[in-house]
């Protein structure tokens, strides 16, 4: 019952917050709203038995990513934003999205392995616990991860060496 | 009321949220009581005195006067943004709170609501980490307030602010992780139950678990913490001196006064956090077995009580003589509840727990009587050169510790 | 035993001094490269020495004496025969002379050079080079399997080359460096066959795996193998055809060609095909070859040594002719003369190069006898020592030089293999070489200055040049005593010596003949011996040369007037550089520049590459319409593809269920 | 936290929420926001790790969900910092403006 009000209400926002990503001129208003997606994710992640993702989520990337994009508009605050429209393509890619959607829906509707997922509940409720996903991250996947981990060190660097004035 | 029976966990999160809420907003108001009298006698001044003896009144009046201010919104402002950013700001300054264990949540001196822990709102096992993501969206109030005010002051105070509190956030948090390294839990009854005994045992100085004292994280974490809370000697977002009043100057009324209360409940949430992980939550500072000190709430009150009474009789007149008269009873009628073995028992947890944050709000406030201002850059080159590389030490150190410790142990 | 468990250390050691000085020496002050680079190879020589004494106490079963240090290549394991190398070190009596020569003779011509060289630019650089090449000169001799062996062999190579060209801004210094590395490569591309088809024979590389085989083994095979071995020692010992390098690589430094071009690198042919004799012995063919070669050769170059005017030119052709008795012996079996001329050969020759070196040194460089003459008394041990030389390598009864010849003459007039035509060769090669040695000796030491004596003043050179003069000098007389007993019909102890390496081939070899009935007693044998045709050819060269540059020394330029074709024929060398240029650079050349150059690169290598620029140009272009430059236009394309994967994948999965 | 909710309905909003992604990766014209629709995407495709790491009861989606953000991370790290180079160079954040690439 509650969870179910809970997917609803937060499915709604999040599609809510795409829609207004999409609508809204002013680039900070499409950072709130994406803001609203990933917080709305992050409660999904809890319904589905991921506490730690979801909590990671919020403090990743609402709170420092988008907190980076928020910055950044701050800091150049160019205003609206321009409508030209030099690309031919861009309405025609809109749609293959939409018949993207509408593949994969219909892939859930028809296919036998969709509608394994579509019928019944998932499976048992039992809460990721941290524990055993820390033991995943540093045993099984630990290379990924150190990788990731010098795969950022360089971003830092190279956020650094673009941003740096020349002088 | 069959939905109660349905429901417990939801119907008794909500008489807690409501109850918790309203203590908090009161503690709010009376802290800034609290830290205007402090200041004023650090810099030896008397401070809010004449509303209310003592000025206790005055949280009230500046409240209404808050409320009854006019509202003036900017004409060139984002007006949506501008609204939510107050809301946001306060909202979660105060759900951060709804995280916090304020006594046991089971085995003795837990209280049972509908079958719930009562000194908890929320039990979960990664607390920690929800707190964390609560509290990184609270740059969002002051960076959208900058913003959406559309003028120079607030934009530069937003700027400031959001980069300020990136920056400290990452030493935040790390200064913690040695804490939950050597606790092995995000959940923050068991970090608390993990430290208890005596003071000894508390984190900051325990070697309990192989760790080493995180005396270190302990003052990165005060330090960071502070930044956090925009406030002395971190207040750059807003500084009077250069920014007028940074990222709220365009904010009056009851809009300001939510930015205010964010801030201090802000405070609050971080001390809270401080004696969760630091100094042993709500656990007596004194072994299990000297039953002696369930009698110090009591005790501590009737001292307030005649105090309040001595001071009622000595110095108070007319109305100010009443209302001190009224303190003094309420303290001295708690005082005697919390004599009651029972009461006594039940109290313990919320006492000590009060009293820790209680501390570390007056160390703040200390602070801010005493620090001047840091420049920019130089809080900027503190944050990035001497507090992360600390709290990355002190992270490295006792992370070796714990690795090394069993070796030692077991040669 | 420890030295025979540790031969690598008598290799190690100069290896360790060319580096010391090729890494660090540039800052080193003389002394200091000198006592390096002297004193890794004195070292060498005393840790060789040490080996060879405990050698003598090895029982003769454990004899040749291998040590294997590590696998060095393994391949095919899997394969019947895998290819597998050791690298191995072994010592048996060959090895014990050649390592004595080696060590020995190099450490004098180390301490000639810290005299020689004083003056020249590149010190450390000499030097380095010098022990890298004593490394792998030492590897060569002790490598207990072919292709050990062969590392030696191109080592020894590329430090000559590197030697040669040591004056490397000289332009023709630089271009004998490259004709000697290009030259022998071709006998080296022999040899590399060589070692392969034994592999392929064989199965295996090792010496000490291959002789025990080598009875069940074809002769037409053996011989094929031998020949081409042969081609590699041909070309590293300066035979004909491919003798042509070591003239001109007298351009080197004078103790280079002393070390590397008298006394070790060029006799390592005949020391290849002495120890690889349990093959040639078994191929009579090949042994025929390798002995007429060796005549030939012996006789051709002597000719030339005649006409010529530059004195190293004279020696570097006299070691040519050397070499070829070398062969020679080695061609009719008589393995051990060949080795016993080698070493004397060693002592003499290195002897005469650096006596005329010496004597370069004296003149201020200049190399021309014709520019000398007179020099007997200015410079007193040089002119005494190369005398000693010259009538050792005369053959002149009692020097070192008579033994060895007179054997291998013997070997050739009434050996196993005897053949009547060959031994002519030999004895008239050895009647022209004493002649023109002793040309050489009087042109340069006899009759009147030839030279601006107030522009050239000549003076004796420096102990640390005379001393290994001296020492040489002494081996040039006593280091042919060996074999002295035979004189008076008694044993020849240097072959007695080397018999158990040759055994094998003395055992192929049919009952040799019986030596000829008259020597029966010693008084008969010594005089029959002091009388026989070698000394007798020499003494004879001996008397003409003074007759000619002595008595008359008028006479020459007569002749060479009347004779004008013969003699312009021997002193431009028979023209063989010429006709090589004819025959096979020109060509060369012409089908590089016409054929690979225009026709292959430019047309089809070019071609290929060109075309393919152009049509990645041509589709280049058409697509590149597609680059709008415009994100928003790509993102198009791209989501796109992602339909159309998507679409794929699921209806891949549905097939899969 | 019961898991009443089938999984196909999170991997259709996940589908809604990718197709809006790349939707609005079209239209804007703002880079910023053009980042942000990326984020969008693969937020999106993070739910669908998640769904499906609980429709399997596997914990490797979720690993996966982990790595997504920090590479999320360290992309908003030097695409923001390209961006504000981009702002300096032409004073516009248009990427249509952004086309010198083109021929």
């Amino acid at each position: 019952m509650i969870p179910l009000i809970l997917f609803i209400l937060c499915a709604a926002l999040a599609i809510a917050g795409a829609i207004v990503l999409i609508w809204a001129h002013e680039p900070i208003h499409s950072a709130l709203a994406l803001i609203l997606v990933m917080v709305a994710l992050a409660i999904l992640y809890l319904l589905l038995g991921a506490p730690f993702i979801s909590a990671v989520q919020i403090i990743v990337y609402a709170g420092a990513i988008m907190v980076l994009f928020v910055f950044v508009i701050m800091l150049l605050n160019f205003g609206l934003e321009e409508r030209t429209n030099f690309s031919k393509l861009a309405i025609p890619g809109a749609l293959l999205a939409v018949v993207l959607m509408a593949e994969i829906a219909h892939w859930l509707a028809h296919s036998s392995i969709g509608r394994a997922m579509a019928n019944g509940p998932a499976a048992p409720a039992t809460e990721a616990s941290t524990v055993e996903l820390s033991k995943m991250l540093f045993r099984q996947y630990l290379f990924p991860f150190e990788a990731t981990s010098i795969l950022i060190l360089i971003a830092i660097l190279g956020a650094l060496v673009l941003a740096r004035k020349e002088s | 009321m069959e939905f109660i029976y349905q429901h417990p966990v939801l119907v008794a999160a909500i008489i807690k949220i409501a109850v918790l809420l309203f203590i908090v907003m009161t503690a709010l108001a009376y802290l800034t009581w609290l830290e205007r009298k402090a200041i004023a006698h650090i810099q030896s001044r008397w401070g809010p005195y004449n509303v209310g003896a003592h000025g206790l009144l005055q949280p009230l009046a500046d409240g209404i006067k808050f409320l009854f201010k006019e509202d003036i919104t900017p004409p060139v402002a984002d007006k949506f943004v501008y609204t939510l950013a107050p809301f946001l700001a306060l909202a979660l300054g105060l759900t951060a709170i709804a995280l916090i264990p304020f006594g046991p949540v089971r085995g003795p001196g837990s209280v049972p609501l509908l079958g719930q822990p009562a000194w908890a709102v929320t039990d979960i096992n990664i607390g920690l980490l929800m707190l964390f993501a609560i509290t990184s969206l609270g740059v969002y109030g002051v960076a959208l307030a900058g913003w959406s005010s559309n003028s120079k002051y607030p934009l530069l105070g937003g700027l400031r602010s959001s980069a300020q509190m990136i920056s400290y956030e990452v030493s935040l948090t790390m200064s913690v992780v040695g804490v939950v390294l050597v606790a092995g839990t995000l959940s923050f009854n068991e970090l608390i139950e993990k430290q208890s005994g005596a003071f000894w045992h508390w984190n900051v100085f325990s070697v309990r678990y192989g760790g080493v004292p995180q005396i270190v994280g302990f003052l990165c974490y005060l330090t960071a913490a502070i930044a956090e809370t925009n406030r002395v000697p971190f207040d750059l977002p807003e500084a009077e001196t250069e920014l007028v009043a940074g990222f709220h100057t365009e904010y009056s009324s009851f809009k300001f006064a939510m930015f205010f209360m964010a801030e201090y409940a802000n405070m609050i949430t971080v001390s809270c956090l401080a004696t969760i992980l630091f100094l042993g939550g709500w656990l007596s500072p004194f072994p299990e077995s000297w039953h002696w000190q369930w009698f110090l709430p009591g005790a501590g009150l009737l001292a307030l009580a005649a105090y309040c009474a001595w001071n009622t009789v000595a110095e108070m007149r007319g109305i100010a003589r009443l209302q001190l008269g009224v303190v003094t009873l309420l303290a001295g009628g708690g005082g005697l509840l919390c004599l009651i073995p029972v009461v006594a028992e039940h109290i313990q947890g919320p006492f000590w727990f009060t009293t820790k944050i209680l501390a570390i709000l007056f160390f703040y406030i200390w602070m801010r009587a005493t620090l001047p201002r840091f420049r920019y850059d130089q809080l900027m080159s503190f944050g990035w050169k001497l507090l992360l590389p600390l709290s990355l030490a002190n992270l490295v150190i006792t992370a070796l510790a714990l690795v090394l410790w069993p070796l030692v142990k077991h040669g | 035993m420890f030295l025979l468990d540790h031969l690598w250390i008598i290799l190690a050691l100069p290896l360790l001094g060319s580096a010391i000085n090729g890494l660090f020496g540039k800052n080193f002050p003389k002394s200091a490269v000198n006592s390096v680079a002297v004193g890794s190879v004195a070292l060498s020589f005393l840790s060789a020495a040490e080996a060879v004494r405990e050698f003598f106490l090895l029982a003769p079963a454990q004899i040749p004496f291998v040590k294997s240090y590590f696998t060095w290549m393994v391949g095919g394991e899997a394969s019947a025969h895998p290819f597998r190398v050791d690298f191995a070190l072994q010592i048996d009596q060959l090895t014990v002379v050649m390592l004595m020569v080696v060590t020995f003779v190099g450490m004098l011509i180390h301490i000639y050079s810290t005299g020689y060289m004083a003056h020249e630019g590149g010190y450390y650089r000499f030097f380095s080079y010098l022990n890298l090449f004593m490394f792998f000169m030492l590897t060569l001799v002790t490598g207990a399997n072919l292709i050990v062996m062969f590392v030696g062999w191109e080592g020894v190579g590329l430090c000559s080359y590197l030697l040669i060209g040591f004056y490397f801004l000289k332009k023709s210094a630089a271009d004998a460096g490259k004709k000697a590395f290009i030259v022998t490569r071709i006998g080296d591309f022999g040899f590399t066959v060589g070692i392969l088809m034994v592999f392929a024979t064989f199965g295996t590389v090792a010496f000490g795996e291959i002789f025990p085989q080598a009875g069940n083994i074809s002769e037409p095979v053996l011989t094929t193998i031998c020949i081409l071995l042969f081609t590699g020692a041909i070309g590293k010992s300066a035979q004909l055809p491919l003798y042509v390098w070591l003239p001109d690589a007298m351009e080197g430094p004078t103790p280079v060609s002393a070390l590397i071009h008298a006394a070790t690198m060029v006799t390592a042919g005949v020391y290849m095909v002495a120890r690889m004799n349990p093959l040639f012995s078994r191929a009579p063919v090949a042994m025929l070859i390798v002995a007429i070669v060796g005549a030939i050769t012996a006789f051709y170059s002597a000719t030339i040594g005649i006409a010529q005017t530059d004195i190293k030119k004279v020696l570097a052709y006299s070691t040519v002719s050397q070499l070829g008795y070398m062969f020679l012996a080695c061609g009719v079996g008589a393995y051990s003369a060949g080795i016993f001329h080698l070493m004397t050969h060693a002592f003499f020759k290195g002897l005469l190069f650096l006596a005329a070196g010496s004597v370069i040194h004296a003149m201020g460089g200049e190399q021309d006898m014709m520019k000398m003459g007179g020099l007997r008394k200015k410079i007193p041990v040089t002119y005494w020592t190369m005398f000693i030389a010259t009538l050792a390598i005369a053959g002149i009864p009692g020097f070192a030089g008579f033994f060895s010849k007179d054997a291998i003459l013997e070997a050739a007039k009434d050996g196993p293999h005897a053949n009547f035509i060959l031994w002519l060769l030999g004895v008239t090669g050895a009647a022209i070489t004493s002649f023109y040695m002793f040309r050489l000796v009087f042109l340069t030491f006899f009759g009147k200055p030839r030279y601006d004596e107030h522009k050239v003043h000549v003076h004796e050179s420096p102990a640390n040049m005379t001393v290994p003069l001296g020492i040489l000098a002494f081996l040039s007389i006593f280091g042919g005593w060996f074999a002295a007993p035979k004189l008076i019909g008694g044993l020849d102890y240097f072959e007695k010596f080397l018999a158990p390496v040759f055994a094998s081939s003395a055992s192929a070899v049919e009952s040799a003949p019986e030596a000829p009935a008259e020597a029966t007693t010693p008084t008969m044998a010594l005089v029959h011996s002091l009388t026989g045709w070698p000394v007798i050819v020499g003494v004879l060269g001996l008397l003409v040369a003074w007759y000619l540059y002595i008595k008359r020394p008028d006479l020459p330029k007569k002749w060479a007037q009347s004779m004008r074709g013969l003699y312009l024929l021997l002193l431009n060398k028979y023209y063989v550089d010429e006709i090589y240029a004819a025959l096979i650079v020109r060509p060369l050349l012409w089908i590089s520049t016409n054929v690979l150059w225009h026709v292959v690169d430019e047309g089809a290598i070019d071609g290929v590459v060109n075309g393919t620029a152009t049509v990645a140009r041509g589709s280049g272009g058409e697509l590149r319409k597609i680059q709008s430059g415009n994100t928003r236009s790509y993102a198009a394309w791209v989501i796109l593809g992602a339909v159309g994967f998507t679409a794929l994948l699921f209806g891949l999965l549905e097939v899969a269920h | 936290m019961t898991g009443a909710i089938p999984i196909s309905w999170y991997l259709v909003l996940s589908a809604i929420l990718f197709g809006l992604g790349v939707i609005a990766f079209v239209f804007k014209r703002n880079v910023i926001t053009v980042f942000m629709s990326i984020e969008l995407m693969l937020n999106a495709v993070n739910l669908a790790f998640v769904a499906f790491a609980r429709a399997h009861d596997q914990l490797d989606g979720l690993v996966f969900v982990f790595f997504v953000i920090v590479v999320a991370a360290a992309e908003a790290a030097v695409g923001l910092a390209i961006v504000i180079m981009l702002a300096q160079n032409r004073q516009s954040l248009n990427v249509e403006r952004v086309n010198l690439l083109k021929l």
